[in-house]
């Protein structure tokens, strides 16, 4: 882009000094997390030299710690994706409180349409349907956990769009509701014993996969599409939105259905990981995808944000929850240590813009 | 050597006995570290936790399974990674086929509610009400397994001949809690209908109830409470007259039977595959010998 | 009655006990520029809020083109043909100019993506550069957001939102306060170019001068109502300043009780 | 107060259009959920005429069933002191997602000063210290608890004046630590056993009179004091707040700080009125204290708010809950209809909200 | 010396790439009225900031009554007597006019509460309607919100709340620029009051007429940069445009590099 083109009126714009992206801070505090692991792991006595990234007990072909780096992305991948849908909705102006329970449920009921006929020979003991449901094309439970999510979402951001009720509230009151559903689909009871193609969708790396893949559509979609420009302009000033002639609305339950379609298919990837569904899963992810977007560099009064800073975000998270395993630490410790570089690395991110900004 | 420890989770009364149990045992093992984490009820944190320890190169693994039929992900993970997995206190779902390396230490979940709703039903033919007896059901989070199953239990029981004069009034959830137990009793309480019964998946929630049937003055010798667990204050509620039966599980014994187990398995040796540990009814008449028990 | 672009009748609005706007009468024709003058509060916003469809009215009228219109809001009122700067600017504080500029409209390819369909930055840039060049404002860098931007600096991207796009109605509400005296000259150009194409406009401003220089006609509304209705050509300052006070009022308008 | 006195310039205002209260909406819903389960019990063919707030089986002195009207009450004068301190930091702005937890923390380290000697005669088996801390004055395990909720709103405050990061995460952070805390106090045992005097404080009804008493100090200091006036001012426009000479970071810690307090007094009287503290209390707490600060008609993005707005937001709460148990309703459904209920007050409050707004 | 209530030195703000002021030398004695004029963008707010401690400078001094300062925020400055009404108003949406007027100052009783006493709702409501009674403005009733009143009643509110407190200095950006005939002629009433007490004054405006009007000297800025000094007396409306648009500079100013 021709430099000269971006002031108008002659005045003089220092381009060397140009304000390095937020994405940057955070990529800053992951780095250095990882650096203090890495350092606990020579200092710990009673870690024996162990490296957190590196191969150390020449376990793998390559120089890294290949387990570590998988499961590091692997762990946060699902919570990421639903992230992924929260990010856009904050970016919106509202917030999505919902995607936990959301994640149960969608589970329990693509699990029912998941059913293999036979376990290691016998009949599957979990089915909740009848015979027509077992053995399904993996299509039919992607698209029943698909349309379930867009329904909800639909729902959602209909009542924030059209009774203007706060969408914390609207998506509380869906907190309780899905939460309620997924009990009540089996009464409680877990399902269990998914196809084998179903099974395919989260086996080992694929949860990884779908997460870059969906990072990527969803960058793309905010960065430079209409839909995008319209979702950070809403967060910004509705009322400027509205004033400009976006059909305001109409954007709100496109991006909260998005979001809760994201949250579906996180949930699909879910229970194809763990081979069953339970409608207790998905306890906190709602709180952990906001906080993976809030590390992340977004406001949580909307119309700032990137998908880059949520996917760094979350492997903030990733590295923590590895890292803790890693040197050993007490459970109890884990919690506090988790609380104190949420923190941390928020401080961080705020003191850099900060001095960015005033920088002369 | 050091073994990784995933517990359902820590807010858990009778786990975090089972908990200690294990700490304790494993501090006097000299050589041996045992890292105990928490999945907070979440059955993809479990797996995830599993993952990391293989990451760490732990060389056993000990599982006290969120979910029972989520256990197939966790076994095959172990396996892949050539590690020994022990499941404890609770049965896994594919316990007949785990593989050479893998075990459980555990109960059968069934036991538990039964022995105590079918005490409950004996102290009511007792009592003299076999013409007739209404019960409230406290469950505890209806996203969990125990929960479910012990309230199935409750229904088995008075769908049998010998208990089917109980009728239940009303069933719900309490959340495991004893603050929920004694505001729902308060909620039942209002509306006057009489009771004889009252069965609650976990001792807190027992407890709660017995608070809140005080607070409104009724007497405890008036109705019938039952709960599983055998935890100190319910021990102690026993003591005072409060508490009618709960079930008692050892705890403490899992917790070091399953270090045990681990150990063995990460030396090659071999063991039994299947620990069951019964469950044992507690009435105040051999409460004595549970006192200092969990 | 074809000339007539814009009439109202009876428009009316209350917010709770405030009498904003009452029973304004009020006709615009085709190529007519028309001035609103009025202290504070006299209900000058208030009347072209009413127009715009931003607030639902209390009561009355508004024709548009030949049809009464009951905009639901200013997406409605913009698809008409109405293009408004409103006092309050309406930018998205977080967007930069080029973007501020196309909200609503942005330059687009692949378009059968719908909602989805891909930004034209470079088109947006280049159109961008274009639109803020005739109001001569001054800015460094235009991809710098709004919010940093100074006040004179939001009002013109404000006003070449509106004067980038043909409309059949142009409503400004006091679009040069903010500004210097270079970039009101220039604003007032463009406002003399929409004369000159012929397209109406009613101008909202507390400049005597630039009304007096500006527009064919100006309405007087004072404490919600209008009070007088004056030929720029049969009128001065001093006279106008005395339907604002209150120390004249045309007869036709002196309904009982306003003073 | 003289009516001319409120214009000026001598512009003509209709008092008799005078919008009224946003605390009269939501006191409406409360009487039409009411209704409807009175009506529900009449409607209903297994609940045999019985009826929700009246005595049909002659039980009470009046005509009211009082042990209904209690519970109603008592079940959320907990969370309803929580609450009263949310509904402050809400206001001023901020969000605080620790009260839960910190109701955790607090009680298992209160309790630890409350215990007494000698259970049924017994040793007492759950002490958590030596034999100085039995049966100790009343006034030391409250004194401890208010100060370790005072430090805690401290922290939270201190990061969010002064770091300015935002509430959610800080507070986030802060969730996770007090969990820590909680289960590490004791390492996750529970503590029973207080003295007399410690169980008097949340016996009987006295919750209910703290959360009364609580809830006209907090209505006066919001509405007639400095204090109340500041916090509405940095909500409104936190910026204006600080150019207008407020010492804003000062009275964001103070405002923490007072929330922190409220819920440790909550943590208090509820672990005295369970006898009991675990480390797995208040469980959802923090999100139940918003939900009512917010059916109150309390804005998210703060400025707008009133204690007598939560106070009946809490009723509602209080009543949907006892109602459900009323009517006899699955548990799978009480979910359900609860997330119904909180989404329905609210859309009833927005819409009355709006009508007033463009009342003729 | 002991006449200069305010003087900076080389005061310098960049934000970013973006060089807002640049090497500001400005001189206010005791009892003088300055204007600032200058096109938009040219850094007149970002002066104002910078003295007032909104923000913090890149570089250079401010010396405030012979003393060096350096504000941590606007309530250090108010605290040392520089009332300013600041470009964007700085008000409260949801809280009233009287609770803006005296917001940060309140009248109070039972002080011994310390950030618990109690407010003199009564005895700030009588002062507000005195406080706006001298800016002219009329408002339906004082009890609505902020966010409902017009841009002018807004406005009047926060030269009101200036003007109701003794200060060593006063500065005002731009206060008349969303007010009415009669308003502004008020607000302008109100400077002169200014001036006869002695109370020295800092006005940017757009407005030549009123500049002439009321102050003593105009300094001008283009660019970031101060490139004039004129006293009112030796000058005139059209050598004021002059140097605001770049047509000449004075030599004591010209740097290399601005045009
Ligand atoms: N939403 C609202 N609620 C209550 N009163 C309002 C609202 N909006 C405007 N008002 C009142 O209506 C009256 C007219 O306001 P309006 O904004 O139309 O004035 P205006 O003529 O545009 O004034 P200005 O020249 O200051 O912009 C004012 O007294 C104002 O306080
Ligand atoms: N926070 C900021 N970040 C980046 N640039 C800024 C910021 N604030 C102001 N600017 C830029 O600094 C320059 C000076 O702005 P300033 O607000 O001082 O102008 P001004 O002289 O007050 O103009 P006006 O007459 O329009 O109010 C402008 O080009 C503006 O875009
Ligand atoms: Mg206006
Ligand atoms: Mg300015």
């Amino acid at each position: 882009m021709a430099q000269q083109s971006d002031g108008i009126g002659g005045l003089k714009y220092d381009k060397s000094k140009k304000a390095w992206p937020n994405e940057f801070n955070i990529f800053i505090a992951l780095i250095l997390i990882v650096a203090i692991f890495e350092a606990l792991g020579q200092i710990l006595p009673y870690m024996n030299g162990q490296s957190f990234l590196f191969d150390t007990q020449d376990r793998f072909d390559t120089i890294f710690n290949e387990a570590r780096l998988r499961i590091i992305i692997l762990q946060v991948a699902i919570i990421g994706i639903i992230s992924l849908g929260v990010t856009q909705v904050i970016i919106s102006g509202g917030i999505d409180l919902s995607s936990g329970p959301l994640v149960a449920a969608t589970a329990m009921i693509v699990m029912s349409f998941a059913q293999t006929e036979l376990v290691n020979g016998n009949p599957n003991p979990k089915a909740v349907f009848g015979p027509w449901a077992f053995d399904l094309p993996i299509i039919v439970p992607i698209i029943v956990g698909l349309a379930f999510g867009a329904m909800i979402g639909a729902i959602n951001g209909t009542f924030i769009a059209f009774t203007r009720i706060p969408p914390f509230i609207a998506t509380l009151g869906m907190f309780l509701i899905c939460r309620g559903i997924a009990q009540w689909w089996t009464r409680g009871q877990p399902v269990s014993f998914p196809t084998e193609a179903y099974a395919w969708i989260g086996s080992g790396m694929m949860p990884v996969i779908w997460f870059i893949l969906l990072a990527i559509l969803c960058h793309v979609l905010l960065r430079y599409t209409v839909y995008g420009k319209h979702t950070y302009a809403i967060g910004s000033n509705e009322d400027a939105a509205r004033m400009s002639g976006i059909n305001v609305k109409r954007h709100k339950v496109l991006v909260y259905m998005i979001a809760s379609m994201l949250a579906a298919f996180a949930a699909i990837v879910l229970s194809s990981k763990n081979l069953t569904a339970q409608s207790g899963m998905g306890l906190f992810y709602e709180l952990f995808a906001i906080a993976m977007a809030v590390i992340g560099g977004i406001s949580l009064t909307g119309g700032r944000g990137s998908i880059i800073g949520t996917v760094l975000g979350a492997m903030v998270f990733g590295v923590i929850q590895s890292g803790f395993t890693y040197v050993k630490l007490d459970a109890y410790f884990q919690l506090m240590a988790m609380g104190a570089i949420i923190i941390g690395a928020v401080v961080l991110d705020q003191w850099r813009q900060q001095r960015a900004a005033s920088r002369s | 050597q050091t073994i990784g420890a995933s517990i359902a989770r820590f807010d858990d009364n009778f786990l975090t006995v089972m908990r200690n149990g294990m700490v304790e045992y494993a501090d006097g093992l000299d050589g041996v570290e045992l890292q105990v984490e928490d999945a907070t009820d979440d059955v993809a944190k479990q797996l995830d936790q599993i993952n990391n320890f293989i990451a760490s190169g732990v060389d056993a693994i000990i599982v006290n399974a969120v979910d029972t039929s989520a256990t197939q992900a966790m076994t095959a993970a172990a396996e892949a990674a050539g590690i020994p997995l022990v499941y404890v206190n609770r049965q896994p779902i594919n316990v007949d086929d785990l593989p050479d390396n893998q075990a459980f230490v555990a109960s059968n979940e069934i036991e538990s509610g039964t022995l105590a709703a079918f005490e409950a039903c004996k102290m009511a033919r007792a009592e003299g009400l076999a013409g007739g007896a209404s019960a409230y059901i406290l469950m505890g989070q209806l996203s969990n397994q125990a929960a479910v199953q012990r309230t199935k239990d409750v229904d088995d029981v008075i769908g049998m001949d010998m208990c089917n004069f109980i009728s239940i009034i009303d069933r719900q959830t309490a959340n495991w809690s004893r603050d929920e137990a004694q505001d729902l009793m308060t909620n039942w309480m209002s509306s006057g209908e009489p009771f004889d019964i009252v069965f609650a998946n976990n001792d807190e929630m027992a407890i709660g109830a017995i608070q809140a049937m005080k607070a409104n003055g009724m007497s405890m010798d008036d109705v019938i409470v039952v709960g599983v667990d055998a935890t100190q204050d319910a021990l102690v509620a026993m003591q005072a007259g409060d508490l009618d039966a709960t079930v008692f599980q050892d705890a403490f014994g899992q917790g070091e039977g399953s270090v045990d187990a681990a150990l063995a398995l990460a030396r090659g040796e071999d063991v039994d595959q299947k620990v069951y540990i019964p469950f044992q009814l507690v009435t105040p008449a051999n409460l004595d010998e549970y006192i200092d028990r969990n | 009655m074809g000339d007539i672009i814009l009439e109202t009748r009876d428009l009316t609005k209350h917010y709770g006990g405030v009498h904003a706007l009452e029973g304004a009468d009020f006709i615009l024709r085709k190529g007519e520029h028309v001035a609103i003058m009025g202290d504070n509060g006299a209900g000058k916003s208030t009347f072209v809020r009413q127009i715009t469809g931003v607030e639902q009215r209390t009561r009355g009228e508004v024709i548009f083109d030949g049809h009464p219109v009951h905009f639901d809001g200013p997406l409605d009122a913009r698809k008409a043909g109405i293009e408004a700067v409103f006092q309050t600017l309406a930018l998205a504080d977080h967007l930069d100019v080029p973007d501020n500029l196309f909200l609503g409209r942005e330059k687009t390819f692949m378009n059968w993506l719908g909602p989805f369909r891909f930004l034209d930055y470079k088109g947006m840039r280049q159109d961008t550069l274009d639109a803020l060049q005739k109001t001569g404002v001054k800015i460094p860098n235009i991809r710098n957001t709004i919010q940093n931007m100074s006040g004179g600096q939001r009002q013109c991207v404000a006003i070449a939102r509106t004067a980038s796009f043909h409309s059949k109605l142009t409503i400004m509400d006091e679009p040069t306060a903010a500004l210097g005296v270079q970039e009101t000259a220039q604003v007032e150009n463009i406002i003399r170019t929409l004369k000159e194409q012929g397209e109406p406009l009613i101008l909202i401003s507390h400049n005597m001068r630039q009304v007096m220089d500006l527009v064919d006609r100006i309405v007087v509304f004072r404490r919600g109502r209008i009070v007088a209705n004056l030929n720029r050509d049969e009128t001065d300052g001093q006279d106008v300043v005395a339907y604002i006070t209150g120390a004249k009022t045309q007869p036709e308008y002196d309904v009982e009780g306003v003073t």
